[in-house]
């Protein structure tokens, strides 16, 4: 049956919540509205309100209820409405949700799963398309999961609510109506290991959420040039699952890394650390970066130059190439 | 040990909002809340709701055309914008959110600029400093802040201005608009706060959002005063608004006006309000839609003739000319553009990234 | 349009604070503030606040000798912690700032455990959910959202417990406690916002902090009842915070509750006070002193001999020494211990990290 | 005459406010108390609380605040009072300070410099030790500075309330009392060069802030081991002066980057990536980096083992030199 990953993300809360009462939806429209984007559709309707409800316009409230909530016992799914509404809450999530757990020698457990819809390419309006990422990753604390399929949306966001640790979960907006046939429930590989897509022997393409298809198209034409791409969705930002980087990296010798956030300390900055901190030797040219430029996210209508597209990572395998 | 000195009584909203016109346009004097306008000023705020409206509708049409990518309607919200706008100085600033149709276009702001931000040509594209009207905030509440730190600056600088800034419902939850009036409050900033109570937070209804007794009961936590205005009465916004401007501009500071209105549209043109609100409740905001009753009130009064009727049509067919031709097809800029005024000294940056998308651009005959 | 079906006087403070006791000890009976305490229970309070000066003074001196490396005593709010702490029932829960050294002494959290944060042994030692005292909280007012998140689970839970959380004057300008108190009075949830107005925040007075009445004139503008009370009148604050808690537990929602207080001390032991405020108010200050005040009562009630007195020393010394023994060159940890606790499933972290410090710590010698 | 760095830069506020009446500062306890640190000493006295003021205790009310006093025509210097405390502050910064010059195409300047005391080592209570300069190098339209010496304080911070965009200028707080024997004022490099603060061939060392000092000490000890150091100051973290970086290791073939922050995603995961991208064919080794750990930062007793130091330092040049 085709589904789309909105729906089977649907489908994972409503799954979750049917097996586990202490699992709480809310947020901002998540109830009565069913979400923007309708991801929380029916759950209030299914599991009452004391189970989804809508929250108070107030992020920081949302997050900082959910520690509460999580303390007591709760297993809280709360939503910031888009990525760009994230920032409110920076305080609760890096002084509190990533920290108490270590700060109580691990007394206190948060197990919180923060869902965020992420990423550009719907042509909205600014701050409806932000990619915080890498604000995220470098906190420690946090583990950070994003999705590039339906199957992994379902599987992967079960495995988010199930864990014990505090977890971003940032769904990657423009792949919402991206369709899969698939029959749910479905279980894939662990969060935390990054999946071969595609293999490959010249390059290899590190990607996730919103640009795992974007490299997967890339990948796909770079064949019509006779090159031989390697795409490696990473599916987890924290903790980076180095092994299977490395090992794609070995078997290529060359490596690129794909993302819509801006470049500087965008994942690319830290994936290219690695590669070349642990297969120096195996390298036969730099690793680079298709991505995000250094400013702010564009204007709608911009978007489609700044964004990293199947050129942008073309032109990336070419230079790669001629090393 | 600190006790009160205050009389909090000051602070306190009055029972009941101030209303001055019936839904019939009567009109009910109120010596504390004076209309200090003649028959042209009158007719200038029939004027500005009406060409509102029907800019708002064009926005809309332009959206469901594909020419906007999303857009917030103000429809119903009229009076509360005009009104408060009105009752400003030119020389005073307001800090909008996404939803200030109406309040822009009484500061005569380029209004096809201000919808850029809409069709995403580009973020924002009106020169603030020409209307002094700030840029359009969509991030929640925290333009209240730019407000009172622009205040604080008027304040210091001993310039007799006062700015105002627009929030919603659901902003009184946030964070910032707390922080904005405590600030404004110590520091007696010449700032108002002026919320349009329209009822929902896009689905979420008021009484989801606060448990206050009104949104003006927040004010005396602030040390503002809180009022409460009909904000369907286009004559009790201008009125309750200029008195607070009045008071701002004696450096007596901040006011904090609750408007009380209904979003007669959607939320924005993406939302599907038949998923939390009924047509009956529709229907019966509709017998208080604010140009009517202003309609009924200059009809009263005799200034209200089919030659009033012909000229803001006219207008109002101009203004929405003018923005349909600024915002169709409009074309996208130079993509170059995207690293410009990221930087006043941009010394070291995009290092490569220029030429990326220089090739790019070429590569696709764009350049 | 909605409109204001609350009445708001049941959530504005009354004129003046709750005050039951003079500084002379004379006990002034307010049938709406009883004091449901027997003669154990009023020399309790005693013992507990004399307890808490004993400790908080152990806890200053301690770094002095720089065995903690920063302290932020709570010398002169005994009454405010002390009381407000006893009105709650054992399976309610606490979340505090980091100044409640009274409030955990009541619910005889281990104190030395807790000093361990301003020792920097580890970041908290004690367990939260032994004595339903949450982690103490540095970033200002954060904590608010914990208390009122606990707060939903427990009323979702249909569990008849209360939380309460601490924080000061300064504490009300950030946006935490405001979305707190804003979730709180929607959701009705039975949490106590207690704040101790110690008329300070670092060097920074009340009256720079906000221009409101009082704090508690804030709470009308969630839909909570705001109270103050004499908060260094320790039967005040008890029958102010039962009040609070009985209503709570009744499913009757949140309250405010402001107690007027001074900060003896200076700010922490790394402060200066001497650079903003004069003897002279501290000498006024101190005539205030709670501690004082009950000891009067409980003399004016013959329930003072020097028994009690001695008592009380003993214990005093005890729970000093106690502290004193946990503190004093407590030697720090296992650094290994970096890596623990971070995630219940570190699978994926902390490549070569780990060894990259155990490697370090062999070569130093401290494996 | 020996002035700290503390000093210095109190001397660089007095003097820029002394010269432009539109320099204001404000911020929690810098009026009357004159900062928990002693930075705004005097100020208020010597300029009156019109231009040194004391805010309520909200530190988004401060940025939001600054935007508008900007926007008026001031030149505020906002202080943050810690690094753990500019978090309630992230949307203000991320979303406005560093979008707005962009979204009003440069009609809007907004000419504001805050200061944050940043980083470990003064054995600090938590969330008083943070390093969180990556999240601002990390986010388009803001630039980041951080002095290592007494001089650059100065010199830097006059460059900054000068520039017309905006600075989050970083200062480290375990540096506040380092002397230095110069007159005031000074003035030093343009903030965006880096600086090479003593030359050598063999490793090239990239830190700022705090470390440019433990940096010194490890090229001092290196020394004795026959290991020749080359220390660069990067001083400016956005922009990063690359091309020196670059010639740097076009001389020395290796490269270690040291920093504060925890290691995945800090500043050396950028600086390494544009190493290798740029400088391939020259590296003889991974750029490696000694860094602090991907935990929280640690209580005061424990921090010595988690910062990185002269042995941590000469660990990584040890691994470096034995590619
Ligand atoms: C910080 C932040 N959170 C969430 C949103 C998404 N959002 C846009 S409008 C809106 C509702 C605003 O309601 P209200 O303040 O009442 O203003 P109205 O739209 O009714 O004019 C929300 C949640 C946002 N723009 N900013
Ligand atoms: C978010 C945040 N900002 C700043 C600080 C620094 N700081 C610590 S205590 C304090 C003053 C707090 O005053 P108040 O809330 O009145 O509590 P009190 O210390 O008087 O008990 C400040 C500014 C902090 N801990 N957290
Ligand atoms: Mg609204
Ligand atoms: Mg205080």
């Amino acid at each position: 049956m085709a589904i789309t990953m909105a729906q089977a993300i649907n489908q994972a809360l409503h799954d979750a919540m049917s097996e586990d009462e202490r699992v709480l939806v809310f947020g901002e429209d998540v109830g009565r509205l069913g979400g923007v984007f309708r991801v929380t559709d029916k759950l209030q309707e299914n599991f009452s309100e004391d189970r989804c409800f809508d929250t108070p316009l107030a992020e920081s409230g949302i997050i900082g209820t959910a520690i509460g909530l999580a303390m007591y016992g709760f297993r809280p799914v709360p939503e910031m409405q888009f990525d760009g509404f994230t920032y409110p809450a920076f305080e609760q999530i890096v002084s509190h949700l990533a920290k108490m757990p270590n700060r109580s020698r691990g007394t206190v457990k948060l197990p919180v799963t923060i869902r965020i819809p992420y990423g550009g390419g719907i042509g909205a309006v600014e701050h409806h398309s932000e990619s915080p990422e890498a604000y995220w990753a470098h906190t420690a604390g946090l583990k950070v999961f994003t999705p590039g399929t339906p199957e992994d949306a379902y599987s992967m966001m079960r495995a988010a609510i199930a864990m014990d640790d505090p977890v971003i979960f940032l769904e990657p907006k423009r792949r919402y109506w991206m369709k899969s046939d698939t029959e749910l429930p479905v279980e894939t590989e662990p969060p935390h290991k990054a999946v071969v897509r595609r293999e490959g022997s010249d390059v290899s393409v590190f990607c996730y959420g919103p640009m795992v298809r974007t490299a997967m198209e890339a990948a796909e034409a770079a064949a019509d040039e006779g090159w031989s791409l390697e795409v490696v969705d990473l599916r987890s930002l924290s903790p980076l699952d180095t092994p299977t980087m490395l090992a794609s990296v070995e078997r290529t010798g060359r490596a690129i890394v794909v993302h819509e956030a801006a470049q500087t300390l965008g994942m690319g900055a830290e994936i290219a650390a690695r590669i070349q901190e642990q297969a120096f030797y195996s390298l036969e040219a730099p690793v680079l970066r298709a991505t995000g430029y250094d400013t702010p996210y564009p204007p709608a209508k911009l978007e489609e130059f700044w964004l990293p597209d199947v050129d942008r990572i073309l032109d990336m395998v070419e230079r790669s190439l001629s090393y | 040990m600190a006790d009160a000195a205050i009389d909090p009584r000051e602070f306190l909203p009055p029972d009941e909002p101030v209303h001055l016109l019936d839904p019939d346009g009567t009109y009910h004097e109120d010596p504390e809340h004076p209309v200090d306008l003649d028959d042209a000023g009158l007719r200038e705020l029939y004027r500005l709701m009406l060409v509102t409206r029907k800019v708002d509708r064009e926005a809309i049409n332009l959206q469901r055309q594909g020419q906007l990518g999303v857009y917030a309607s103000c429809m119903g919200q009229e009076a509360a914008q005009v009104g408060s706008a009105y009752a400003l100085a030119e020389e005073d600033w307001i800090f909008p959110s996404y939803r200030e149709l109406g309040a822009a276009l009484v500061r005569q702001v380029d209004a096809a600029g201000l919808l850029h931000l809409y069709r995403g040509t580009w973020l924002s594209d009106h020169d603030p400093y020409k209307h002094h009207f700030g840029l359009m905030s969509i991030p929640i509440g925290t333009q209240a802040l730019h407000a009172t730190g622009f205040a604080m600056g008027a304040r210091l600088d001993n310039n007799p201005i006062v700015t105002m800034t627009y929030f919603g419902d659901g902003g009184t939850s946030e964070g910032d608009p707390h922080e904005a009036m405590t600030f404004a409050g110590v520091m007696k900033s010449p700032v108002i706060f002026f919320v349009q109570n329209n009822q929902y937070a896009i689905s979420v209804p008021l009484e989801k959002q606060t448990a206050a007794p009104t949104l003006a009961h927040k004010a005396v936590g602030y040390g503002l005063p809180g009022r409460r205005c009909d904000g369907n009465d286009v004559l009790a916004t201008y009125a309750v608004t200029k008195k607070a401007v009045d008071r701002a501009r004696a450096g007596e500071g901040p006011t904090f006006i609750e408007a009380l209105t209904y979003r007669m549209e959607a939320h924005t043109t993406s939302d599907d309000p038949s998923r939390y609100r009924t047509q009956a409740e529709l229907d019966e905001a509709a017998t208080t839609d604010p140009i009517a009753r202003m309609r009924n009130f200059l009809q009263q009064r005799d200034l209200y003739d089919s030659e009033l009727e012909d000229a803001v049509e006219e207008q109002a067919k101009e203004v929405a000319t003018y923005v349909r031709a600024g915002i169709y097809d409009a074309p996208h800029g130079d993509p170059m553009e995207l690293f410009e005024h990221v930087y006043v000294d941009p010394t070291g940056y995009f290092e490569g990234q220029r030429e990326q998308l220089r090739a790019e651009l070429d590569a696709n005959g764009e350049g």
